[in-house]
């Protein structure tokens, strides 16, 4: 059985790390901070793996499927009941595959700090964000409780924001974590009301529970959940309402416009955050949520397919027209992550139709690999040039050797080659939406062709191109060497992970029920997909791997379309039309305009005519003696009179 | 019987003792001022503890005087008062050149009133209130060189002479109608017949001219304005205090018969006082004159009071016992500022605080007494008026007083904001406060704490009643 | 042939004076006039009090009593005002009423 | 536990102020008076949930009865429940900081103080009085000293402002007073909340006097649309007064419509619930747009306290348990967070001499503690979990989403819409006055100094304690809230 004080040491480490840094680091560890980070979380690196082979291989299956073990659990608010929001530890495959990813890539990426960040005025600080990140992601990974799980959704949300905004007297960067928090927020806005009709439908908040609940066909709360409004069922409602929050956090089309700009923090933080981990949280709840998902009518899981495919798409796309390096990397995240979407969405459960399932768990674990390898190639390379932009790039091959050869892994093992680790998981994705639904899978044969190019556009143009100009142009002086150990290991490691990751036989692990689902290769299927990426890299190639006028030609040719892929489709634009001129100019200002002027000057009216009646009738006070007299003399008769006839 | 004669009217009989003495030390050699004030505030003093022994139950004369323990409370709480003017104005008092005159005319005024309250009977009613009021209005000439003064005097004598006409010719259709002038027996002759009413309706006129009821109120605020400021609290307090004691009392006693009657008659009056005094009150600037205003409103919610038969009285007078401290408070601080500045304004009390902090808290202490803040007892006053009027449940009427409790808290602010607030460039000088006006201030400080929350002195007044 | 004057005879002269009173006391402007006419109304109100008293309550001599009181107040008042009017017309060297509006609002 | 004491203390320091010879003393006296005011509530919250945990099953604890005013019935009775030792506790943590921010206030010390503590002894005896007459008169008490310290120590148009809080307030209690007498004369002459809880009013009685009482406590709770005295009264006030008022005073009203308009007569609450519910839901929204438009620090929060102070009546309107607690863990949380966000606009106004957000930019860099800070209860007002803000408001929409009638799912909605509007104006003013680029005229600002340190820290413990472990707090509102809602459920 699991032992529960060590697995909740796993969060509670780096959670001890934030106090620590954050509190006392700018006084006493202004240079150690760095280590201290690292080793605790090198710590709960190791407790994680070990959970993750003890899961595995020692308690965790039970005749022949993993369970959903509780490992513990504790009543933080009861609202009713059963209802309770509960911290508690669920272990099951994707848990303990998440417990691993996030803590590997945040232990890669501290260690690349030490070297990145190293000089940073604020360090402790920059630490302890980290730290708190990691924590809260942990905590999200092994939520037992939708509850909890949002708990730590805001967290992750906030510790993202201080990152993002880490350099928080730029602008941009301001700006930048602003819209980041915003947007997610709005997104799980929809999140928590889908909780509210979820919990009250199902009458809990323990996933277990209420998947049970719901799931079990005949079940009150099955019925309950299935009385409709407007069309849809409250049990659809709850999990479509659900899946936009995991949509904004996942950056899909159309909440994806923060996390370009989210790229304005540090490059390492980029890597953790918004490309290995918590952008797929997203993907994570859904799966969490999946048997829910799968049993909804109209099926929410359709809506999540074509999510993802359209985000896919259309972020690559863009990637192709984007000239600053960690955009183009942000946009190939966003669609990376559509890929892992919409094979949640051509997905069903259980038994081989979970293929896509699986599918998107293992592409998740890969992707995690080379993405985070890739934005950490790039920060050695912005670290070099002191540029995001890659037309200040090119050549830089004969400089940054190691950089170079794992970049290209990276790029390779994205553009789905064999036998790098994308290859393998992007082929389970493909064979789940070809199984399922055509249209999704050309779409997605066709995104893959261009994740292909764009990747090898962004490789050739910093490695290649440009033949290198003369040292002292274009990069600093400071440093001719790329970088030093701590920024080269996270390198290689992530490099042997993006190569090896690809032949671990995902399907004994992860599946929908935890079955064993065996995956099978045949070859002239991946044939085309293959065919499709190498096609997109000798394009790339021909266009950009000596420097010439062939892209400037081919962008005139479809100037219209460019310009407006250039523009990222206008999106940004929408938005701020939205939020400027509806809820400030529309909502904000009026509101504003009819408390001080409206509501006040009721007040203030009443006042002011108390005032102005009390100057009117000051006329009766003549200060004649004898009008005096009439006043008495009328009172007295009005009082005669008015008793005589009136009350008689 | 001479017995009885000497027990029953003894309050009377001190009042008439001091008189003479002063009529003596005046046609003797006389005293010079400074002597003879602390001679007069021991002596009233005395007249004050003396009140509280001694006294029994009784009538005299055929019901045409009597007294009980509630009146004989009433006597004290107006002898406090007088003792306090006398202490309050010494500053004034000691100036003016003819003390022993001033003293006989309000003492022969407070008998007046001592009769008023034991009257059983419309004739002594009538003399007492001649007696209790005349005086006054010489009393209100007393500023002689100052115009306004005796303008002041000129309108009180006029419209009291007038109302008192008013008067009579109503007790004379009362006297035609029941053929009876005693409050004993005037109960079984009221029927609330048309001619009654008139009859009844001029009455009413006379006791709210007395008491400012609007609309019989309009001499009220030039009186005050003009007359001397120990003039104007008496008139004030203890007029009012006197009247209101009477006039409840006759409603309650000889009138109950007629209660449907007066009940919507004091509804009214007390809705149209309270809104008028207090519109009114909002825009003065005269602090005498605002005072005026302001105890006509005062008075509306007396009347709130006085409509919850039969129990009203301990509220109304619980209230005049508090309205009593916090008044003359008020008016104490404001004769100390008019007679070391002449400044009268309220736009001369900005920025009083800075110099004179002492008399900006008592002042505050008496404007949130009588505007019905707690802690200070003007709150719990007033609450059991509002509280005894709510008693017949009409709840509209009762909002209305709630309502206007919050104008008349705007206008007593406007003062504390004047005090505390404002910045003002030549503020009113630091002021050297005699001993005999601090004592007489702090005590009334202490009683507008306290009389509220020595919850026993209302279970007392409570007691009284029967 | 002789007319014994009845009660309303009475009570018509009384009223009638009292209103003439009331009337001189609203407009006239001398004081000293319109201390007169209280005078009036004062009057008015003896001989209401003696009608009634001869010709409803024959026995009960109350009316009579408060007659003889009133004219003695009367007089008190009349003193009292009449001191005031002097100090009045020293300071305002008028005794016309609308001399002395000062105070006012 | 003797309850007299927590009215005794504040009195005694009162007195103790006034006769105090300088400045300094002032200070310490008033600071002891407020800690030993602390530490008293903590022990009562101690033996509280001992007599429960002994099996205590008394609506209210530690009752205590002197006749006062026996000819109306009158009763100085005292008592405590769940809600009220919640409230209690809150006081003392606002007035130990109100205290210290107001450390270094200058002029007429000796008098601010002495109002500080006034106010706070009205608030203590309004919380554990039972007999309606004896809470009305703690209810005024602390209505006054608001109006002096805004007029006197204020800043802006503060004569205005105060006067328009006070004769506003004031208004509220007479509407208060009049529903008060209406009980009092319907129920055969009684002011004692128990026995009158145990009365059945009649129902057209209930319809008058329900929203008198309501609207009447309302008013101090911001109800829509009678909140307009809370943006100038807050803005004008000293920093310590708008944190009593905004901490202290606004939950009065709160306390009121539950303890007396709600718990009193159920009838009439479940008829008037859906006007409460859409005037809530009104507040809430509508508070929060008109605080995305506001420009200064002040009037920002105090927008935001209107539309937080709607979550405390949407809960009570929705009338279920869970939202009731819900209700009462906002007071308790937004009394300690809003004054928290005054406690910080006052030290950056200090330093800055500008509540203007436009004015200011990454003060960060020179007052990291304050920023902090200022993060810190930016991020709770936004209800960010691990804060206090969070607890309250899911507890609250929890509660309301278990009526399942349409009209309360939308009003729900809407109030939950809300956490997004509030996310876009916080993050705004922490945007532009924390981070940005640092202003030239700012750049030499000190941090805060020990007082205002401890202050803070004390507000923030508060916040976070409930934050992190909100389960006390739970348990010892929801069996009180419990016996309310089951009053109202007629059970």
């Amino acid at each position: 059985m699991p032992n529960a004080t060590l697995i909740a040491l796993i969060p509670l480490l780096p959670l001890a790390g934030f106090l620590l840094l954050g509190l006392f680091g700018r006084k006493y560890f202004k240079k150690s901070s760095g280590i201290i980070g690292t080793i605790l979380l090198l710590a709960s690196t190791v407790l994680a793996l070990y959970t993750a082979y003890e899961y595995f291989f020692v308690y965790g299956k039970v005749a022949g499927s993993y369970q959903e073990i509780i490992a513990f659990n504790y009543t933080w608010l009861e609202f009713s009941k059963g209802v309770s929001i509960d911290m508690g530890i669920l272990l099951d495959p994707i848990s303990v595959m998440m417990l691993v990813v996030v803590t590997f890539v945040s232990l890669m990426v501290h260690i690349y700090s030490l070297g990145y960040m190293k000089g940073e005025e604020r360090f402790p600080t920059y630490y302890s964000f980290l730290a708190l990140f990691t924590f809260s992601m942990l905590g999200l990974v092994i939520s037992s409780n939708l509850f909890q799980i949002y708990i730590f959704w805001e967290l992750v949300g906030v510790s993202s924001f201080l990152l993002i905004g880490y350099y928080y007297n730029k602008p941009s960067a301001v700006a930048a974590c602003k819209k980041a928090f915003i947007v997610t927020r709005f997104a799980d806005l929809g999140f928590l009301i889908g909780i509210l009709i979820l919990s009250y439908s199902s009458g809990t908040l323990d996933f277990n529970t209420m998947i049970d609940t719901l799931t079990s066909s005949g079940s009150t709360q099955a019925k309950a959940a299935a009385s409709t409004f407007l069309g849809a069922s409250a049990l659809t409602w709850g999990a479509a309402l659900v899946f936009i929050g995991g949509a904004g956090k996942s950056a899909m089309f159309p909440l994806h416009i923060w996390l370009p700009d989210a790229m304005e923090g540090p490059t390492p933080v980029s890597a953790l955050i918004h490309a290995a981990t918590m952008v797929v949280a997203g993907v994570f709840l859904v799966a969490r949520l999946f048997p829910v998902f799968s049993i909804t009518t109209p099926g929410v899981l359709e809506i999540v397919g074509w999510v993802g495919a359209v985000s896919a798409i259309i972020a690559a796309i863009i990637a192709c027209t984007q000239t600053d390096i960690k955009r183009v990397l942000a946009y190939s995240t966003m669609s990376q992550i559509g890929f892992m979407m919409f094979a949640l969405g051509v997905s069903g459960y259980g038994g081989e139709a979970g293929l896509g399932y699986t599918a998107s768990m293992f592409h998740l674990f890969t992707h995690a690999m080379f993405k985070a390898l890739l934005f950490l190639g790039a920060g050695a390379v912005i670290h070099y040039v002191h540029s995001n932009d890659m037309r200040d790039m090119g050549g830089l091959r004969k400089f940054m050797p190691i950089t170079h050869i794992t970049f290209l892994i990276a790029c390779l093992a994205i553009a789905g080659i064999p036998p790098f680790a994308g290859f393998f998981s992007k082929e389970e994705i493909l064979l789940a939406a070809y199984h399922n639904n055509t249209a999704i899978y050309y779409i997605a044969l066709f995104t893959s062709g261009l994740t292909a190019f764009y990747m090898f556009r962004l490789y050739f143009s910093i490695f290649w191109n440009k033949t290198p100009s003369p040292p002292g142009e274009g990069r600093g002086e400071a440093h001719h060497s790329e970088g030093g150990f701590s920024m080269m290991m996270p390198l290689i490691v992530l490099a042997i992970g993006a190569i090896a990751a690809g032949f671990i036989p995902f399907g004994h692990f992860v599946t929908s029920d935890g079955t064993r689902l065996e995956s099978h290769f045949d070859l002239q299927f991946s044939i085309l997909p293959v065919a499709l990426g190498l096609a997109g890299i000798f394009l790339a190639m021909w266009l950009y791997l000596k420097q010439n006028e062939r892209p400037g030609k081919l962008t005139a040719s479809v100037y219209g379309f460019y310009k407006t892929a250039y523009n990222k489709f206008y999106i940004d634009e929408i938005y701020l039309f939205i939020t400027k001129k509806i809820l400030f100019n529309l909502i904000g200002r009026p509101a504003a305009w009819f408390d001080r002027n409206v509501v006040d000057g009721m007040i203030n009216f009443t006042g002011n005519t108390t005032a102005k009646v009390s100057e009117g009738i000051k006329k009766v006070q003549s200060g004649k003696v004898q009008s005096y007299a009439i006043y008495f003399l009328l009172g007295v008769i009005g009082l005669a009179v008015l008793f005589i006839y009136a009350w008689k | 019987m001479l017995n009885d004669f000497l027990i029953l009217m003894k309050s009377e009989l001190v009042i008439t003792l001091i008189i003479f003495i002063l009529l003596f030390i005046k046609i003797g050699k006389g005293m010079k001022n400074e002597n003879l004030l602390p001679l007069l505030q021991v002596l009233l003093l005395v007249n004050f503890i003396a009140g509280f022994f001694f006294n029994k139950n009784g009538h005299l004369f055929g019901d045409m005087f009597y007294t009980n323990e509630l009146i004989v409370f009433e006597k004290n709480i107006l002898n406090l008062g007088v003792y306090l003017i006398s202490l309050l104005c010494a500053d004034w008092l000691k100036k003016t050149p003819h003390l022993p005159e001033f003293f006989m005319l309000m003492l022969s005024a407070l008998l007046g009133m001592f009769f008023m309250i034991s009257s059983g009977n419309l004739l002594m009613f009538y003399l007492a209130l001649e007696l209790a009021s005349i005086p006054v209005a010489a009393m209100a000439n007393f500023d002689l060189e100052k115009k306004r003064s005796s303008e002041g005097a000129m309108k009180m004598i006029f419209s009291s002479a007038f109302s008192s006409g008013i008067l009579l010719f109503g007790i004379s259709l009362i006297y035609g109608a029941t053929g009876t002038i005693s409050f004993a027996e005037l109960p079984g002759q009221l029927d609330g017949s048309a001619f009654q009413i008139l009859a009844f309706a001029m009455l009413i006129g006379a006791f709210a001219f007395k008491l400012s009821i609007v609309p019989f109120h309009l001499w009220t605020a030039d009186v005050y304005e003009g007359s001397p400021i120990a003039t104007t609290s008496f008139l004030s307090v203890i007029s009012k205090g006197s009247i209101a004691f009477v006039f409840i009392a006759a409603l309650y006693i000889p009138f109950q018969k007629m209660f449907e009657t007066w009940y919507l008659m004091l509804v009214i009056l007390a809705v149209i006082t309270m809104i008028i005094g207090n519109l009114f009150a909002l825009r003065q600037q005269n602090i005498k004159r605002f005072l005026a205003f302001s105890s006509i409103a005062q008075v509306g919610f007396i009347l709130v009071g006085m409509s919850g038969y039969p129990d009203g009285t301990t509220a109304v007078v619980y209230f005049i016992l508090i309205y009593v401290f916090s008044n003359l408070a008020a008016f104490g601080v404001a004769s100390v500022i008019s007679e070391h500045s002449g400044k009268e304004n309220i736009d001369d009390y900005k920025g009083l605080y800075k110099t004179n902090p002492f008399l900006c808290w008592i002042l505050t202490l008496a404007l949130f007494s009588l505007a019905g803040i707690p802690p200070t007892a003007g709150f719990f006053g007033k609450l059991f008026l509002i509280s005894s009027g709510a008693a017949k449940g009409a709840y509209w009427f009762v909002t209305v007083a709630a309502l206007n409790m919050i104008i008349s808290l705007y206008y007593y602010l406007r003062v504390v904001r004047a005090m505390f607030m404002d910045k003002n460039e030549q503020p009113v000088e630091k002021i050297k406060t005699n001993s005999t006006v601090k004592f007489a201030l702090i005590l009334c400080a202490a009683a507008i704490v306290l009389v509220g929350l020595l919850s026993w002195i209302y279970d007392y007044i409570q007691s009284l009643m029967n | 042939m002789n007319i014994e004057p009845g009660l309303y005879h009475l009570l018509f002269i009384s009223g009638a004076l009292f209103f003439i009173g009331v009337y001189g006391f609203l407009t006239r402007r001398n004081l000293i006039t319109i201390l007169m006419s209280i005078e009036l109304i004062l009057n008015s109100v003896n001989i209401n009090f003696i009608a009634f008293n001869k010709y409803l309550w024959p026995h009960k001599m109350d009316g009579l009593f408060f007659t003889i009181f009133i004219i003695a107040i009367a007089a008190a008042e009349a003193a009292v005002a009449i001191a005031i009017i002097i100090n009045l017309y020293r300071s305002h060297k008028s005794i016309d009423v609308e001399s002395a509006e000062e105070l006012k609002y | 536990m003797n309850l007299l004491l927590l009215i005794i203390i504040p009195l005694l320091t009162a007195v103790a102020a006034l006769l105090s010879r300088n400045k300094q003393q002032v200070r310490w006296i008033s600071f002891a008076g407020a800690v030993a005011q602390l530490i008293l509530s903590i022990i009562l919250y101690c033996a509280f949930t001992k007599e429960r945990a002994g099996g205590n099953e008394a609506e209210m604890l530690f009752e205590q009865n002197y006749a006062l005013f026996p000819a109306w019935h009158i009763n100085f009775h005292l008592g405590v429940d769940g809600i009220s030792i919640a409230m209690i506790l809150l006081t003392s943590f606002v007035v130990v900081a109100g205290v210290l921010v107001s450390w270094n206030i200058e002029k007429m010390t000796k008098e601010f103080y002495f109002l500080l503590i006034l106010l706070s002894l009205g608030a203590y005896g309004f919380f554990i009085s039972l007999d309606l007459f004896v809470l009305f008169f703690f209810l005024e008490i602390a209505v006054i000293p608001k109006y002096l310290l805004i007029g006197i120590w204020g800043s802006g148009k503060k004569e205005y402002s105060a006067n328009k809080l006070a004769l506003m307030l004031m208004g509220g209690s007479a509407l208060v007073l009049v529903g008060i007498l209406g009980l009092y004369f319907s129920s055969g002459h009684s002011f004692d909340l128990l026995s009158l809880s145990k009365i059945k009013i009649a129902e057209d009685t209930q319809r008058i006097v329900f929203p008198l009482l309501f609207v009447g406590f309302g008013v101090f709770t911001a109800i829509f649309p009678l909140h307009t005295w809370v943006p100038d009264g807050h803005s004008s006030a000293p920093t310590a007064g708008s944190m009593f008022l905004a901490g202290i005073s606004m939950k009065l009203g709160g306390y009121g419509c539950l303890r007396v308009a709600a718990y009193l007569m159920p009838e009439a609450a479940h008829q008037y619930s859906n006007i409460i519910i859409i005037l809530s839901s009104i507040a809430i929204l509508y508070g929060a747009f008109a605080t995305m438009m506001q420009k200064d620090l002040k009037y920002i929060n105090a927008y935001s306290s209107v539309s937080h102070c709607g979550f405390v009546l949407l809960g009570i309107g929705m009338l279920t348990t869970t939202a009731v607690t819900g209700a009462v863990m906002q007071m308790v949380s937004h009394g300690l967070m809003t004054a928290l966000f005054f406690a910080v606009i006052g030290m950056i106004y200090d330093r800055t001499h500008t509540r203007q957000v436009s004015e200011m930019g990454g003060l960060m860099k020179v007052m990291p503690f304050i920023s902090t800070v200022f993060f810190i209860v930016g991020l709770c007002s936004l209800g960010l979990p691990g804060l206090s803000g969070f607890v309250a408001e899911m507890t609250i929409f929890m509660g309301s989403w278990e009526n399942a009638s349409a009209f309360h799912r939308i009003a729900t909605i809407a109030a939950c819409m809300s956490i997004v509007v509030t996310a876009v104006y916080i993050l705004r003013a922490i945007g532009q006055v924390a981070m940005g680029p640092i202003k030239k005229n700012q750049s030499q600002l000190r941090d805060a100094t020990w007082n205002e340190k401890l202050a803070a820290i004390i507000l923030v413990a508060g916040i976070i304690v409930i934050g992190i472990i909100p389960g006390w707090l739970n348990d010892l509102v929801r069996p009180a809230a419990e016996i309310i809602m089951n009053k109202i459920a007629g059970k």
